[in-house]
């Protein structure tokens, strides 16, 4: 893989120059934590945080974002048709975003790029991002993307990875869309022979301080009914408040609502985040919710994540290992916890089945 | 507050083996630092998974909505006046009620502390006096004091209010705190000021409403945001839903928040939507002269009316 | 909240008191009309992506 | 890119009250732009999503058979907002469809069976989609024996009244008619609920015969046991289920069941998929 040099002294410049052809968003303090937000002309991201608090899900498909519009005016020619909205698809890049971040965006394709059908708002917004991510050289201790198909040096999803080496940035230009937003900014300097060693060791280091891990060898192989069924379920769940934290903040969490709002005669349909914490998510007009009793929906999560996805995709779980859950879950239910129940599990009397 | 943790576990030991209670409510040392987590012990020896520490934030009381069983409940003061809440709103019985008070000493701020350090925090222990903070290549000892939650800071009913046995002696309530500070700051603000004010403080919230759902007041089998027929506040991230959604809340818990604090403890994006709350409970104890939860005899003052009533609002 | 002060009026009319219903309407009116187009808590539509 | 959340545009060109408590009403539709009508190519089981500008959308099985050219039927019960809006609004009103949606009843695998068809109550809309289509002169010839049993709470609470009769009347579909209850002295058909007339009427199992139940939680529940005594393997038993949707194309994550969304891998699957799958429904 290609490696540039960006000079820390050319940082700001460079995304002053690719601002000309890109709108930018990166990482901003406010108050106690960090969140991505779009840059002023000049403004350069804080480079200096953990992770942020929400990932950057959010700026390829908003939690709110309208679909079309209408008016119910009948004396216009068009009135109870929706038009699709005009919506702001110009280039724009993403500063910072961390590696399982990025790698969030390739694992919610499989479910907005499907052979059937294509999510267009995704994927458009997708298509219009180049993604400049940043090597992760101090994991936070809940991380454990390594276990969960990610990495602190990942470029699965990114278009350039950042290591910092002190005085400049190695940056690995992973794709096509990165080399563009390279040349954007100004940023040709080729590295030497040494940058692939020295990012090579770099994420040795960094992948090694990773002290959290989930085994998910046996979730494939374990019945679905009889994870169901498990009794662990009432205890995962008693705690849990049904907010939507850790869906809202889950990078990997795609689900979504639609509305229409109308004001006068104007209106708009939108679509929402939603959430499988909400008992609202599956209630039936009848009244009558397959998912009514919150045990149901906090097995129903991780049921998803790590049985469901797993079987359908084929592809590892639906997690990246950023830890957002287990950090800010305001009842401390711990996702690697639930997995190790779920990868473990085995009927009562399953280990007297031996053939004699 | 070491020494809660060993009767905690014999109290709620002795309870279920005696058959007083079929369930014990408390907290369990959680998976990340200053974490515990709620939960329910069943048998006499599952009491050993109890602990008290400064991490027992989440009210309590959360849990009993509704609940059908006999229950053993670990309270600090915030806790033990949303159960006298729950028991006037009849969400629960006394006579099902096995409380058990905690004297408390404040919660801590884990956001707080975790914004302070300089770098990813590995332990955090505590005695006494300190909470000393441990991670990567750093050590870092915290007053208490300075550390605790913003509502603990300014608690002045740190002892359980209703009990029936106690895990240690009362402690010393405060006595000179100014309780409402922030909110005369924010009375003080022209109109305009005030608009300003809430557009920024709810300037991150995503609406997960995990405010709401780690509220004791907070069991309405619909809420009001999740209504469709009417449907009385949008559903998106507009300003003026997320505002309706927050500002409606708080009104609902008018004369009924006992300022617990869990709200802003669940915030994901540390919303300080206290200040909404805070301000009713302001003038309840102004013009009322009610604190909610301090007994179970008292009507609340929105549920009861008299001639002395403050009405110099209306014309 | 931000709601200009005058915005919000509480009144207790009896359902005898015609003229007292008349004239609170009137001043509220005229107090509203006073302060022009409200701004604040009016949505328009939604301001979302 | 083709937008699979933007419905076509259909008119309302009539409005039937179907039951005497008025809250079923059947819609047909007829599309405003003809093309749009072949793209909406559909096969009976499959439902779509019906557009309210300014309410939002509801699955709604279809009703009218791809046999019956010129206009998509849908009958629709009164219950939530955009049901409710439904029934206020008029022919000549313009509304949205968005599909076809789901998989279909397997036309293909019950070619050359026996079919009884077990409808209850307002769930009958997608099975009369399918008699009318095996019933249709290109395709009896493709079905072997035809069973309905079809009950309803009351005579006035069938849906598709005038049609049943016409059925009644003919001699190539065995019709079972039934309801709860009648004080009509006048009523010519079954009295009983549909599981004891399944029990009396349904013809017994072989590898040649498939059943199709759509109905009530409460009627499934009694008419399967019928079933198993009559020999019916459970993957002889077809099933439609229904879920909160919204997307409808397998995106938007609430009407799953395990690793199956009803919207796209349903509505239809057998009852031995079904019991491998968690009951969330």
């Amino acid at each position: 893989m290609k490696v540039i040099y960006i000079e820390k002294a050319q940082w700001a410049s460079g995304l002053e120059k690719a601002g000309d052809s890109f709108r930018l968003w990166g990482p901003v303090r406010r108050g106690q934590f960090y969140a991505f937000e779009e840059l002023a002309g000049g403004q350069v991201p804080a480079l200096d945080f953990r992770n942020t608090r929400l990932s950057a899900k959010g700026l390829v498909y908003p939690q709110s974002e309208k679909m079309f519009e209408y008016t119910l005016d009948p004396g216009q020619p068009d009135h109870d048709l929706l038009k699709e909205a005009q919506k702001d698809y110009s280039p724009r890049a993403v500063l910072g975003i961390r590696p399982c971040d990025a790698d969030a965006f390739e694992l919610v394709a499989r479910n907005f790029d499907t052979p059937e059908y294509q999510d267009p708002y995704w994927l458009r917004a997708r298509e219009a991002v180049t993604l400049v991510g940043l090597a992760c050289a101090a994991p936070c201790s809940t991380c454990f993307c390594t276990s969960a198909g990610s990495g602190p040096f990942s470029t699965k999803g990114l278009d350039i990875l950042l290591v910092d080496s002190g005085g400049n940035f190695l940056a690995q230009v992973a794709t096509p869309k990165g080399e563009a937003f390279a040349q954007a900014a100004g940023w040709r300097q080729p590295a030497d022979d040494a940058a692939a060693a020295e990012i090579d060791r770099q994420r040795q280091v960094a992948e090694a301080r990773i002290d959290s891990h989930v085994a998910t060898e046996r979730l494939r192989q374990q019945d679905t009914l009889t994870l169901h069924a498990a009794p662990f379920w009432d205890d995962v769940a008693f705690a849990c408040i049904n907010c939507g934290t850790c869906t809202y903040l889950c990078p990997t969490c795609w689900c979504f609502d639609i509305q229409d709002e109308t004001h006068g005669r104007q209106g708009v349909r939108l679509r929402n985040w939603d959430s499988c914490m909400f008992p609202l998510f599956t209630l039936h007009g009848s009244g009558h919710n397959p998912r009514g009793q919150k045990v149901q929906r906090v097995r129903q999560r991780f049921m998803h994540k790590l049985k469901y996805y797993v079987d359908k995709y084929e592809n590892g779980i639906q997690c990246v290992g950023c830890g957002r859950c287990v950090r800010h879950c305001p009842v401390n239910i711990d996702i690697r916890k639930v997995c190790e129940l779920m990868n473990s599990y085995t009927l009562a009397g399953d280990s007297c089945a031996v053939v004699s | 507050m070491r020494a809660y943790t060993e009767k905690i576990r014999e109290i709620a030991r002795r309870l279920l083996e005696a058959c007083t209670v079929e369930r014990v409510l408390g907290f369990r040392r959680g998976s990340v630092p200053m974490m515990n987590a709620p939960c329910f012990v069943k048998t006499p020896a599952e009491a050993a998974n109890l602990v008290w520490d400064s991490n027992c934030g989440i009210n309590l009381a959360n849990y009993l909505t509704s609940r059908s069983e006999k229950i053993g409940i670990f309270a600090k003061g915030c806790d033990s006046r949303n159960i006298v809440t729950h028991i006037i709103e009849n969400k629960i019985r006394r006579e099902q009620l096995v409380i058990i008070g905690v004297p408390c000493h404040g919660m801590i701020d884990r956001h707080r502390i975790a914004a302070m350090a300089d770098g990813e925090i590995r332990e955090v222990v505590e005695d006494e006096n300190n909470i000393i903070v441990q991670g990567d290549g750093f050590k870092k000892v915290h007053n208490r004091h300075d550390v605790l939650q913003a509502n603990c800071a300014v608690c002045t009913h740190r002892n359980p209010v209703i009990y029936d046995e106690l895990v240690a002696d009362l402690v010393e309530e405060p006595g000179d705190v100014d309780r409402y500070r922030d909110v005369r700051e924010i009375e003080a603000l022209s109109a305009e000021g005030k608009w300003d004010f809430f557009d920024d403080l709810l300037h991150d919230c995503i609406r997960c409403y995990a405010c709401r759902n780690a509220c004791p007041l907070c069991y309405c089998p619909t809420c009001f945001v999740d209504e469709s027929r009417p449907q009385w506040v949008g559903k998106s991230q507009d300003p003026v839903d997320v505002r309706t959604f927050h500002f409606l809340r708080a009104y609902h818990c008018a004369g009924r928040c006992t300022d617990c604090g869990a709200c802003e403890r669940a915030c994901p994006v540390g919303i300080n939507m206290r200040v909404f709350t805070k301000k009713l409970e302001k003038d309840c104890l102004e013009k009322f002269g009610w604190e909610a939860g301090l007994s179970l005899e008292a009507r609340p003052p929105l549920d009861a009316y008299r001639p002395d009533d403050p009405d110099d609002f209306i014309r | 909240m931000g709601i200009e002060p005058g915005r919000l009026q509480f009144s207790w009319i009896s359902s005898a008191e015609a003229t007292k219903f008349v004239e609170v309407a009137q001043a509220v009116t005229e107090t509203v009309k006073a302060l022009g187009p409200n701004t604040h808590f009016v949505k328009h539509e939604a301001k979302v992506a | 890119m083709q937008n699979p959340y933007l419905p076509y545009a259909v008119r309302i060109e009539d409005i039937i009250t179907e039951t005497e408590d008025k809250n079923l009403k059947t819609f047909k539709l007829a599309f405003e732009n003809p093309a749009d009508e072949e793209k909406f190519a559909y096969a009976a089981g499959q439902f779509a999503e019906l557009s309210v500008t300014g309410k939002g959308e509801i699955p709604i099985g279809i009703a009218s058979s791809p046999t019956e050219k010129g206009f998509v039927m849908f009958t629709v019960n009164k219950v939530g907002l955009v049901s409710s809006h439904l029934h206020t609004m008029q022919p000549g009103d313009l509304m949205g469809i968005r599909g076809p949606l789901g998989n279909s009843y397997p036309w293909e695998l019950l070619e050359g069976k026996n079919v009884v068809i077990i409808g209850g109550g307002f769930a009958f809309t997608t099975l009369r989609a399918s008699i009318v289509y095996m019933l249709d002169p290109a395709n009896r010839s493709r079905f072997g024996d035809i069973h309905v049993i079809y009950g309803a709470r009351s005579p006035g609470m069938l849906l598709y009244r005038d049609e049943l009769a016409g059925w009644e009347a003919r001699d190539d579909i065995h019709m079972h008619i039934t309801v709860d209850a009648t004080d009509d002295p006048h009523w010519k058909y079954n009295v009983g609920f549909v599981p004891t007339i399944t029990e009396k009427k349904a013809p017994q199992a072989d590898a040649e015969t498939y059943a199709i139940i759509c109905g009530p939680p409460i009627m499934i529940k009694f008419t399967q046991p019928v079933l198993d005594n009559l020999g019916y393997g459970h993957d002889h038993i077809i099933m439609s289920l229904e879920n909160r949707m919204k997307c409808g194309i397998g995106m938007c994550g609430r009407c799953n069941i395990g690793r199956h969304f009803v919207c796209k891998d349903g509505p239809v699957f057998t009852l031995a998929q079904l019991n491998g799958m968690p009951k969330e429904y």
